[in-house]
């Protein structure tokens, strides 16, 4: 097995899908001669020619709208939007045709696009470039939200997302592209050959999209979060000393509701944890649907962490970045509820 | 505080209660614009966006370059699919008024439009339609009754139920879906092109949008990518004069042709007669050939007027004077092939009151078919739980749970799905 | 007092404001002559100028940048877009500038611009004319996000979102434009003439945002929602026999949390309704923060009532609609579990 | 399958490695291009959009009808903004690769076209500037301290540390807010013009992107509404031939120039040489006379090169010949205007070397104050609690919470608020 890290693993899953699927296409922003500004597309266009990956101009919405045309017409497209928060010119696209084209056409018309976009904070990126917009999507009826946490994921589903019929919006949390990051700025950076999904096959894998991974099992609390934030509360467990289940909802729409709601039974207590602005985020949803399934389970008020809802400021970035210390004292406030 | 203002704001030449004044208007004598070779250079076109392509004078004579030679039968079938087209129009919006569908709109007086245009592409040509081109349904040979289907959202709706009347799609005849939000066809059908290009594959694709759309990113948007990959495609603007209540003006006509945007992006832009059959045919033929032989695409701004309402919700006398399509210079389109088909002494005013005739048997019969499949108000019904359907390809689990629950209502009798009366539209 | 229907309430609210305030101006698509598709701006041009209120190009997207950079240079704009369902060209100026220009310049450049739409179903509109897009904005933090569902409060409302400093997204449910609709589209249209709070005042008053309102007080049971839903749901009141409190949120952010949870903690039980689509819905949101702050006062989980997850379909209006029926349900699943 | 492909994908005309070529560009002789009154119609403007104004020649001799006629000091008071504006360029990226800022942009090469620009306008107009027009701060006087510690996001940061580096503003100085979003403040700039224009006031507006971000559903925006209500602004679009990798052709620019897109609109458009000094001068002077006359908007398309990365997080020897910039035909905007001023016996050697040094010591002198004002990694810094303020006027219920949870956390010591070294940025 490679050591891949989450760029490579990216890239791999597009080269595997390239040379497989001769309906494949790239396109995007500086993704062909260039091969990407974080190299996702490294080397693709000239493997496999600027008819299969190339160049567009600097336009998310003529980006989306030109891929459900391809779409359309037969192809795969794999659209890259530069930052997830340059996706909104797009969103008109996303929302009022990507999503709804099956449904309006009886599925007589289909656009298989899948939207690949480096998301969330923690580079310096500023307000622009910082963005974890997922909440937006989920509640569009029609797309698939994806958002892996590590190498592995990251291929197995973009291979899910490229294979499977349905549009599908892939975040990928650029501040782990090199290495799992717990929260802790300070520290050294780890890569991810160093981590045990750094390990990704060379070839043609899957990980089924709208199914959650348990990424460390536990006892007394669930954390359900996805992307960084796996990290985050991976070093937040060890930081409170409780014996938390994690889970990794890794689709966020549609929801692996059952791995989540198991869990949290099972528990009792729960914390919600992304790192996009809290006001209506994707954390609500999935605390309305625990509450609803494990009412009489729970033993105290689930608990959410995530960005402050202010825009995601520059100087501040780790102040504002839902870190271990806020996962933790989430954590310990449900365990100490009752 | 306005005195001093020095916002222009454009404002049409003529409101209600005055004269109707198209003096605005450009027109080129018949047969006086110059036609370029196909594979003429882009910037080489300017000329094309500021003229006016007419083939077909008030003599009824077809002159010039740009004249189709098309022979009399093929003349003789696009008048019929232009009449058809008229008829159907006329008679949907009968329907409607009756309480019958929710919602139509006309295409009334812009009929060469499509059918010039649809006969002069080739089947596998993809279409990527706006609202107001029901003649191409026509002229690839859809069956009424499946048009009529959907407007009724009955059980033969090729949408099951799910859009508004007039969002059609066809996929067997490479028509594509109609979408309710502006433009958003435009950069698609670009798109589709590129994939045919990627392909290798021959066929082209078209689409079409009005002026007062042409204002939405997405124009922009498919200027760009198809001059940026010189995507085989044909770009119809179709410039009816009134976008809803505002005229074209508004959407930036008033010191410049729509066509001559075209030459901006380093795309030939070809300003044509809308409501000259020979003319729109000459000039689709010309744009189809320049994308077919990989030489780029075109834009092709047709000069029409929007003779009916906007749509069935709309009161076109509370912003336009009445008798402004009687002032329209360029006249029907459907008397102008009649015309000249009569001038050629291939047509006749009998013939032509008989083919109206044997066109209302056939509008009247396939709505007859039509509402034997269900109509909103009675007969047989969609079932609702089919809406949980066509999300995604497979119903995901929250769906399912959704489709049980709504199953539950149903069988409980809780949901009164009883048909509802037509609310008064907004 | 005038009795006004909530279209005639609206043009109110901008006649007054035009009339006081010539930093006030109109803009849209069919707004100036014509009064607008719903006449919303009837008679407006004509009165106060066609500098003050005017016709725009079909851009959504260049409505609401224009708008901005005429609140930056001192006017209020109040930009009309035709349906809710077509905001989205424009979504892109309203998340990445008009909400955070206030925060990037730290007070130092601000644009005041007001957002009509009309929203939500029950007109035949179908998928492209139906939407509660509400939650979308809910979560970009510097937006305040608005929905009346009487005449009154219509007008109080929009002086109130011209008169601030903030932008505001201001959803107009047109089902009700009319008359309060109580979700049973079989029984016989009732107008605004004939309900209390179709009495307007003609001149000038306010209602604050981000304070809601008890519009039916109840002792078992609270039900949050706001829009059309709120007569819907005194139906349901009606049709279930249960003494519920109906709060209308009307200002969906920044919310009034202390009137929603003061009456749950209360109540102790809770249903919150919604026209928008239920997944990563607004709800979602209210839930999230009802349990967290009412967790122990909770006597059942709390209830959604939304659209189901599927575009708005044309033929299936009222078995898509949320109605009385669907939320008396979820009001006596909240009584009777225990 | 790609054999038969037929899509065209632009490529430049050479990659690393490859000579430099740039015989795409239509260069004009210096003082060729003809000056319309600033009255004249759109419609008569289409040859401006092809020619390129070009006043400075290679003998550093001013002319033709474009020349400005500026007095020596002028042009000397253009050469310092021009030069202050590149030593400030050179130290901040200095800074930004010895870890003390995040992230830097430079302008190096595209002096003139904000320089001039600024100086041709008034000082009441309002500029709406993207990210590489550093000169229009420098022009209207901005103190470099300001800019530097908006770069440091320090204590005296005028964004209180919400932005990254160089998306300065400055109310009192009119110049709006630079967005991370491209283009977004072309539209805006349009609707401040608009308002301006309502107000019957007589500042203009102008606005600035490059040719990369014409791509930009904004651009559309703003073309159609500057033309529709003849808003008082200038479009300035910088075609510095690069958008980070991808060169001007993936932007739409290889069959017509992208001043062309003007006319289009029923704008005017003009090209000009972005490195002279004295003809974007004269353009900006043009336009600013007619939008303020209330003849309407004008598109200027300046013809420049990007000599710099995009950005510090960029390494332009990936994608384009190191040398690329050395076989620029138009040459360096500084060096041509310090030759014309030795040319007018108006300017030496050693007045430029003193002027550098002058200029050199005022930069080091605003860094050593801006530091002492705080940095990433040390000195004074800003509150944390700040952050919650200004996302509405005044602060709502759940962000005070928010505040007051921070507080806490601070207070306790449980978030580590002490320096972060810069990661490496992606
Ligand atoms: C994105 C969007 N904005 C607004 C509307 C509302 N609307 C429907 S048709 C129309 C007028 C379109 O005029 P035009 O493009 O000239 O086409 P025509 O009706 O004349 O054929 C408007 C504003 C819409 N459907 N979609
Ligand atoms: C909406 C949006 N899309 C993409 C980006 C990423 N991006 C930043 S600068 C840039 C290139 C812009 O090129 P150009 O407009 O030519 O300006 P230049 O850098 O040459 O001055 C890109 C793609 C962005 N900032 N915003
Ligand atoms: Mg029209
Ligand atoms: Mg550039």
């Amino acid at each position: 097995m490679a050591r891949m890290n989450m760029v490579q693993a990216l890239n791999s899953a597009m080269d595997v899908m390239l040379a497989r699927d001769p309906r494949v296409v790239i396109l995007g922003e500086d993704v062909g001669y260039f091969g990407g500004v974080f190299r996702a597309t490294e080397g693709l266009q000239r493997k496999h020619g600027e008819h299969r990956v190339f160049d567009t101009p600097i336009s998310e919405g003529g980006i989306i709208a030109a891929a459900i045309g391809m779409g359309v017409n037969g192809l795969k497209p794999v659209a890259e939007i530069q930052f997830a928060d340059y996706i909104y010119p797009g969103f008109d696209q996303v929302v009022s045709e990507l999503a709804r084209l099956r449904y309006r056409t009886a599925g007589e018309f289909t656009a298989p696009v899948t939207i690949r976009t480096p998301c969330g904070g923690g580079i310096r990126g500023g307000q622009t470039h910082s963005q974890s917009p997922e909440a937006i999507f989920t509640h569009v009826s029609g797309i698939k939200v994806v958002m892996p946490s590590n190498p592995y994921d990251a291929k197995g589903l973009l291979i899910s997302a490229i294979e499977g019929e349905d549009p599908v919006v892939f975040f990928e949390p650029k501040r782990i592209y090199n290495g799992p990051f717990d929260g802790d700025p300070h520290k050294p950076a780890v890569p991810w050959s160093t981590h045990p999904q750094g390990e990704v096959p060379e070839g043609h894998f899957t990980v089924p999209l709208s199914k959650a991974a348990i990424v460390r099992p536990g006892t007394v609390a669930t954390i359900l979060t996805y992307g960084t934030m796996v990290h985050v509360s991976e070093a937040a467990v060890r930081l409170a000393g409780i014996d938390a289940e994690i889970i990794d909802v890794r689709t966020m729409a549609p929801l692996d509701i059952d791995t989540v709601c198991t869990s949290v039974c099972r528990t009792g207590r729960c914390v919600v944890v992304h790192e996009a602005t809290l006001f209506g985020g994707y954390g609500a949803e999935l605390v309305a649907r625990v509450q609803e399934h494990c009412f009489w389970n729970l033993e105290a008020p689930i608990q959410r962490v995530g960005g402050w809802d202010t825009p995601y400021p520059h100087a501040f970035e780790w102040e504002y970045f839902p870190g271990p210390a806020r996962v933790a004292a989430a954590l310990t406030k449900v365990m100490e509820a009752s | 505080m306005t005195p001093r203002s020095r916002l222009h704001v454009p404002s049409p030449p003529a409101r209600p209660g005055q004269e109707p004044d198209f003096s605005y208007l450009a027109l080129s004598a018949p047969g006086a614009a110059h036609r370029p070779e196909v594979t003429v250079a882009a910037a080489d076109t300017e000329n094309l966006s500021k003229e006016l392509v007419r083939v077909l004078g008030d003599d009824h004579v077809a002159v010039g370059p740009w004249n189709p030679h098309l022979e009399p039968p093929e003349l003789q079938v696009g008048l019929r699919h232009m009449l058809l087209t008229r008829l159907f129009d006329d008679r949907m919006q009968r329907i409607q008024r009756q309480g019958r569908i929710s919602f139509y709109i006309k295409s009334t007086g812009e009929e060469a439009v499509a059918v010039a245009a649809g006969m002069a592409l080739q089947p596998g040509d993809m279409l990527f339609p706006s609202y107001r081109q029901q003649g191409l349904q026509v002229v690839r040979g859809r069956n009424l009754v499946d048009l009529m289907c959907q407007c009724l959202s009955n059980t033969h709706d090729m949408c099951k139920g799910r859009q508004m009347p007039i969002m059609y799609h066809w996929g067997s005849g490479n028509i594509f879906s109609i979408s309710g939000n502006l433009a958003t066809q435009y950069p698609q059908a670009v798109g589709w092109a590129m994939a045919a290009a990627i392909k290798g594959e021959d066929h082209i694709a078209a689409s079409w949008i009005g002026e007062g759309s042409s204002a939405e990113a997405d124009f922009h948007h498919a200027m760009t990518f198809a001059a940026v990959y010189q995507a085989p495609v044909i770009l119809n603007l179709v410039n009816n004069q009134w976008a809803i209540s505002t005229f074209q003006g508004v959407a930036g006509g008033e010191r410049r042709t729509f066509a001559q945007r075209g030459p901006g992006y380093g795309i030939p832009g070809i300003r044509v007669d809308g409501n000259d059959f020979l003319a729109v045919y000459a000039v689709t033929e010309w744009a189809a050939q320049r994308a077919r032989q990989g030489v780029g695409p075109t834009l092709i701004e047709h000069v029409t007027y929007r003779a009916a309402a906007h749509s069935t919700s709309d009161d076109p006398s509370r912003y336009r004077p009445k008798e402004e399509w009687k002032a329209w210079p360029l006249g029907d389109p459907i008397a102008r092939l009649k015309g000249h088909l009569i001038a050629l002494g291939e047509w006749s005013e009998e013939r032509h009151a008989r083919l109206e005739k044997e066109l209302e048997v056939q509008v009247n019969a396939s709505w007859k078919e039509a509402e034997s499949y269900g109509t909103l108000s009675g007969g047989p019904a969609l079932d609702p739980l089919t809406m949980f359907e066509d999300v995604f390809k497979d119903m995901p689990q929250h769906l399912v749970q959704q489709r049980e629950e709504m199953r539950a209502l149903l069988e409980a009798g809780t949901i009164d799905v009883s048909p509802v009366p037509l609310a008064q539209k907004a």
